[in-house]
């Protein structure tokens, strides 16, 4: 038993805010949702690291770009140098859930502008609800989820995302260990205020602020990314796991992950993240990317009714890369 | 060497009717009808995961899809082999004509045709031997196919495959060794082939290090745990020959045996 | 992703001690297991508040005791003063796991050393191992689960423990909001170690020092108790989780839970409990008791293997209440 | 009142054999051999979960056993009433004979015996009639069975009892309206009565509120979410009349009406 007794509120008491954006009036005319100045088809993006647009193209051709299903493309994580990434084996399948250890492949700051961003800047999708639903196009704003181990590091790749016009927003991932404490940025609340101020600084398109959700006290995290400056703030990253090898005579068992450890996502943390969603929706004014084991409408609509203004599908993709596309439609049928 | 044709996957899961589920020694050969599934090309997959009750097994899995070769396809009818090692292929082997089966795909690189003139090995070893089958089928011409299976129950696979030639660990059914044996024979009689190979990863680095010493090209269908099986996941990482890593599912598993400095041991795969 | 790269050492690597556990000469020659000088039939005890042995005896009558599945009986929390509970609902069905808000209901400090203690106090079961495996019987000590908000509460439960000659062991439940900081005294490193080093002085009976599993670091957690004279850790407690009201039209939707938010158990946080036990044994050089979604022999083996000296059996207890036994039994078989 | 004999259960959960289920109406009447499960009283309840695929349901679910009233016992057979009403429900009715089932009791306080000269009143509502086969059973004595249905197909569960006078909500068998009018009518002929009531908690607290005001005993069966069934998880709280929680597992199902301030929100319970 974690929690003492004292009821919570209910979740979105107190927030006009998520009055509106719950009711369907919270959508704009033409049918489509605003977040942080950016005009979205609906409510359902990715997480980072979950979809490749540009593997993707390869697999299911002009499919992809025909019913893409986000509303929003979130990179996955990228770092000023490549990286290769950890040593197999990277997922461990756990009791309703995934562990993985890739480790934060990518071509680096570089590599990433040169290449990809020109192949992700002409993304659209349809609108699912209002009065041209399933007929009008907008454009799907690209999200740039960038991570450094320190503010000078993030100033530099956030410099770079505010010279690309391709690049709507971009997301920190803060779920780099610190050198100094051994914790992630993103659990220390004066750490994490002073790094998301840094980056502010440096650009006027929006910040969003992925938290790390391995942290004694979120929401605080939460509130410090909103005073550094923070546009937006999503969560759940993955949780903290392990695996073992199987067991063989007299050998001594290893973690199995090539990393060591990893971070579980998927169904098995789904009402964690609601948890956490919901403190964090209640302690900060700026709109909450909700994610965390969503795999149907009704997880998305948890995640809504406890504060989300937006929804990300990360492991479900694994699963069904049209699941965010099945999600929006249900989302829209119902008003959400 | 020219290529297969390569099938681009519909941009979602589709449900599959499952025609029939039977018996072939030790393996189990699943039918399901996929009549609007493109042609796949040989050495194709699908992520495969029942509708129902897919979960609820030991320890809460399987919970993520699982890949498997498309060993056949005839009328519209996608054929795979399996043997049931974990909570997903068991769960597979349990279906019946009748039930319902999501799939995605076909995924991944296959095999490339031989160049004009140069004649085809095939070798498997176990379950590996299912793409071979669609890849005999789509040839156009003989080929020699060498399979190895652990004992009689298993060496009934090769029932998948025309006129193969059997080798099993115990001897009771044709060679008795690994099916490396007879490949060794083949290249030794003639070297001017390309390899096809599947397997278990010790037989696939036995093929991979033969023909490398020998200057024989090679294919090898690699198997690794996969998530997604489209790239998105970076979970089927491969160590490349000039560092870095492969992604099995898009970069593969069909891999050229050049580019790998060994073939790893398999994550998730079958024995 | 939450881990970056670089390999987490192999579990256990470094400590001679855990190769001991791990051997099956780590057991006494009568079969028995030593914990912080108390002597153990097994290695398999319950998690607090999850077995009622009052109410157990009732409905299972002589064979509750003829065939005592726990080798050590951890009661359920107590308070100063009695506790009702959280209000109905208490209880949640997530993926492969439980969320309860049950709220620490106990009749207070002073009712459950004049009743249950006594009740407690004559438990004995059979050792499962060595010479005289299956014959012999030890007794089951009882180690109390004592919670308060601030350093004198729990000076004063420990007190009372210390008085009592039928209790072997007390647990210290640090999972207790703090009112300056918000957060579990648990999670706090300094304020925990405080708190430890106040209760230590109290007794010389073994003090376990049961972790908060919603903390940024830990080890560092763990490493505080130890500091502060802890003979012992234990982990992990249950995840903050949360679910809502079935959607109804037109109507807001609450918390499920009576209490709001509450803790999620089971299988589905099993991985990441193993990656806290790994991190945690790493760390300490007292014993460590593993818990957190252990079913059956395999998931035990994995907490033992990354460094636990015991295990705990939590949830599964309510599924079967003589998994315990089940499983000290194969533990033994394989020489565990 | 007298008491039934109260069943001790055995010490860890057992495996039975199912011997059928069968369709009563809207129901599934389940059948399992349980030769060595002692004699359980009326009232008392199993803990329930099937030995295969518990689990892979929707969100993953079911994981935790289900509590189900003994419905009752003949040569070493126990019988359940059940209604799919979520992914427990509705796995146990998918089983056939010879499946396995695990189960866990008897559990809990049962109804008590109606003191010598009362005559008993058993008034049941939906798959809540259940437990009130069994008393009817063990009663010895005639006694008036009041029961009330949704609609005819669920109505097709009073074969369950013998002699029941059936209400229905819309009238479609029996009289229209709830069963706590033919309650009413009766109560109002002779008020010198025990009634032993089971159903959805909006029927158990008319029952109640009757009750009281005619200050007539009644025993009501309660249902609430259950993890463990045998006191160890105090989820099954519900408030008492002074304050404070009973367990209903173990101070319960059955709870004298007295007790109680008013019957609560069933939780987790069957509609
Ligand atoms: C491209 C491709 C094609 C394939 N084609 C075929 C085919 O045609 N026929 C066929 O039979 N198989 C094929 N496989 C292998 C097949 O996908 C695996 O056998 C299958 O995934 C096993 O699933 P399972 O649940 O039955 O067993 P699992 O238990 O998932 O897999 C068995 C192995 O996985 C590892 N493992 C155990 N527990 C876990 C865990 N929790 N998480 C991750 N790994 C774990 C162990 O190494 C174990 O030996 C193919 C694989 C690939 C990548
Ligand atoms: C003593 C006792 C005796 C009983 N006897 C019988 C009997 O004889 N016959 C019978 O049919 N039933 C009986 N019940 C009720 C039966 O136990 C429930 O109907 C059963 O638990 C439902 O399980 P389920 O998985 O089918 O549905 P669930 O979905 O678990 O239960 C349905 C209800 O649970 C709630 N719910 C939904 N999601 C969740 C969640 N994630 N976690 C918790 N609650 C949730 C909702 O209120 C929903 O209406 C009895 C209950 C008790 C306590
Ligand atoms: C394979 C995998 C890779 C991921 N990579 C990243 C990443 O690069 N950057 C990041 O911020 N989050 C990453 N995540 C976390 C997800 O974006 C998401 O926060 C998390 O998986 C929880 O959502 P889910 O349960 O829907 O998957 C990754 C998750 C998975 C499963
Ligand atoms: C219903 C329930 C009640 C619990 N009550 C307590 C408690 O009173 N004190 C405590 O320290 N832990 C309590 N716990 C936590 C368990 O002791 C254990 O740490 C946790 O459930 C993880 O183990 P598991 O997954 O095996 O259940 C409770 C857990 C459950 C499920
Ligand atoms: S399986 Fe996901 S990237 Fe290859
Ligand atoms: S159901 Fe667990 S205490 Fe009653």
């Amino acid at each position: 038993m974690s929690a003492a007794d004292g009821a919570t509120r209910a979740p979105g008491s107190g927030r006009a805010r998520a009055d509106e954006r719950a009711a369907p009036g919270a959508r704009e005319g033409a049918g489509t949702v605003e977040f942080c100045g950016l005009r979205l088809a609906h409510r359902v993006i990715n997480g980072s690291g979950t979809f490749d647009v540009v593997a993707a193209r390869a697999v299911f051709g002009a499919a992809l770009d025909e019913r893409f299903p986000f509303a929003a493309y979130v990179s996955k994580t990228i770092t000023l140098e490549p990286r290769a990434g950890n040593p197999p084996p990277r997922l461990w399948e756990a009791a309703q859930g995934l562990i993985n250890s890739i480790g934060l492949p990518n071509k680096g700051l570089e590599a990433y502008m040169d290449e990809d961003v020109p192949a992700l800047a002409s993304l659209t999708t349809e609108v699912p609800a209002g009065p041209a639903a399933g007929t009008s196009r907008v454009a799907v704003p690209l999200v740039t989820n960038v991570m450094g181990s320190t503010a000078e590091e993030l100033v530099e790749l956030v410099d770079a995302c505010h010279e690309r016009a391709e690049i709507s927003a971009v997301e920190l991932n803060v779920s780099c260990p610190n050198v100094k404490t051994g914790l992630d940025i993103g659990a220390d609340p004066v750490l994490l205020e002073h790094v998301v101020r840094a980056t502010r600084e440096r650009t006027s398109k929006p910040l969003v602020v992925k938290l790390t959700p391995n942290a004694a006290d979120v929401p605080a995290c939460a509130r410090a990314a909103q005073a550094g400056g923070a546009d937006a703030v999503s969560l759940i990253n993955t949780l903290r796991a392990m695996a073992l090898t199987p067991p063989a005579r007299g050998e001594r068992r290893h973690p199995w992950l090539g990393g060591g450890t990893g971070g579980l996502s998927g169904p098995a943390l789904r009402t964690v993240a609601l948890a956490q969603v919901a403190a964090v929706a209640e302690s900060v004014s700026v709109p909450v990317i909700g994610m965390g084991g969503v795999e149907n409408t009704a997880h998305a609509r948890d995640l809504i009714d406890a504060g989300a203004a937006l929804v990300a599908v990360g492991t479900e993709n694994f699963r069904d890369p049209a699941a965010a596309a099945r999600i929006a439609r249900d989302l829209a049928e119902t008003g959400l | 060497m020219s290529g297969f044709a390569r099938a681009t996957a519909p941009f979602a899961r589709r449900l599959l009717r499952v025609t029939g589920v039977d018996p072939l020694g030790a393996y189990e050969l699943l039918r399901a009808a996929d009549p609007h599934g493109p042609e796949p090309s040989p050495g194709q997959f699908l992520m495969l995961a029942t509708a129902e009750r897919w979960g609820g097994g030991v320890d809460g899995r399987p919970y993520l899809p699982r890949a498997f070769s498309i060993a056949r396809r005839r009328a519209g009818e996608s054929h795979f082999l399996l043997e049931d090692v974990g909570p997903g292929t068991h769960r597979l082997a349990e279906l019946r004509a009748g039930d319902a089966l999501w799939a995605l795909g076909p995924l991944g690189r296959g095999f490339s045709a031989p160049a004009a003139g140069k004649r085809a090995i095939l070798i498997g070893g176990g379950a590996g031997i299912a793409p071979l089958a669609i890849l005999q089928d789509t040839l156009g011409r003989e080929a020699t196919v060498l399979v190895g299976f652990r004992d009689a129950a298993h060496a009934r696979g090769a029932e998948l495959l025309r006129g193969a030639r059997v080798a099993t660990d115990d001897g009771a059914i044709g060679h008795r060794g690994p099916c490396t044996d007879l490949l060794a024979a083949e290249l030794g009689r003639d070297p001017d082939a390309v390899v096809y190979a599947c397997g278990p990863p010790a037989m696939l680095e036995a093929v991979r290090a033969m023909c490398a010493s020998l200057s024989v090209d090679a294919q090898l269908a690699l198997e690794t745990g996969m998530a997604c099986g489209f790239g998105a996941c970076f979970g089927c990482a491969v160590p490349r020959l000039d560092g870095g890593y492969l992604r099995a599912c898009v970069d593969g598993p069909v891999i050229d045996a050049a580019a790998l400095e060994r073939v790893p041991e398999a994550v998730g795969a079958h024995p």
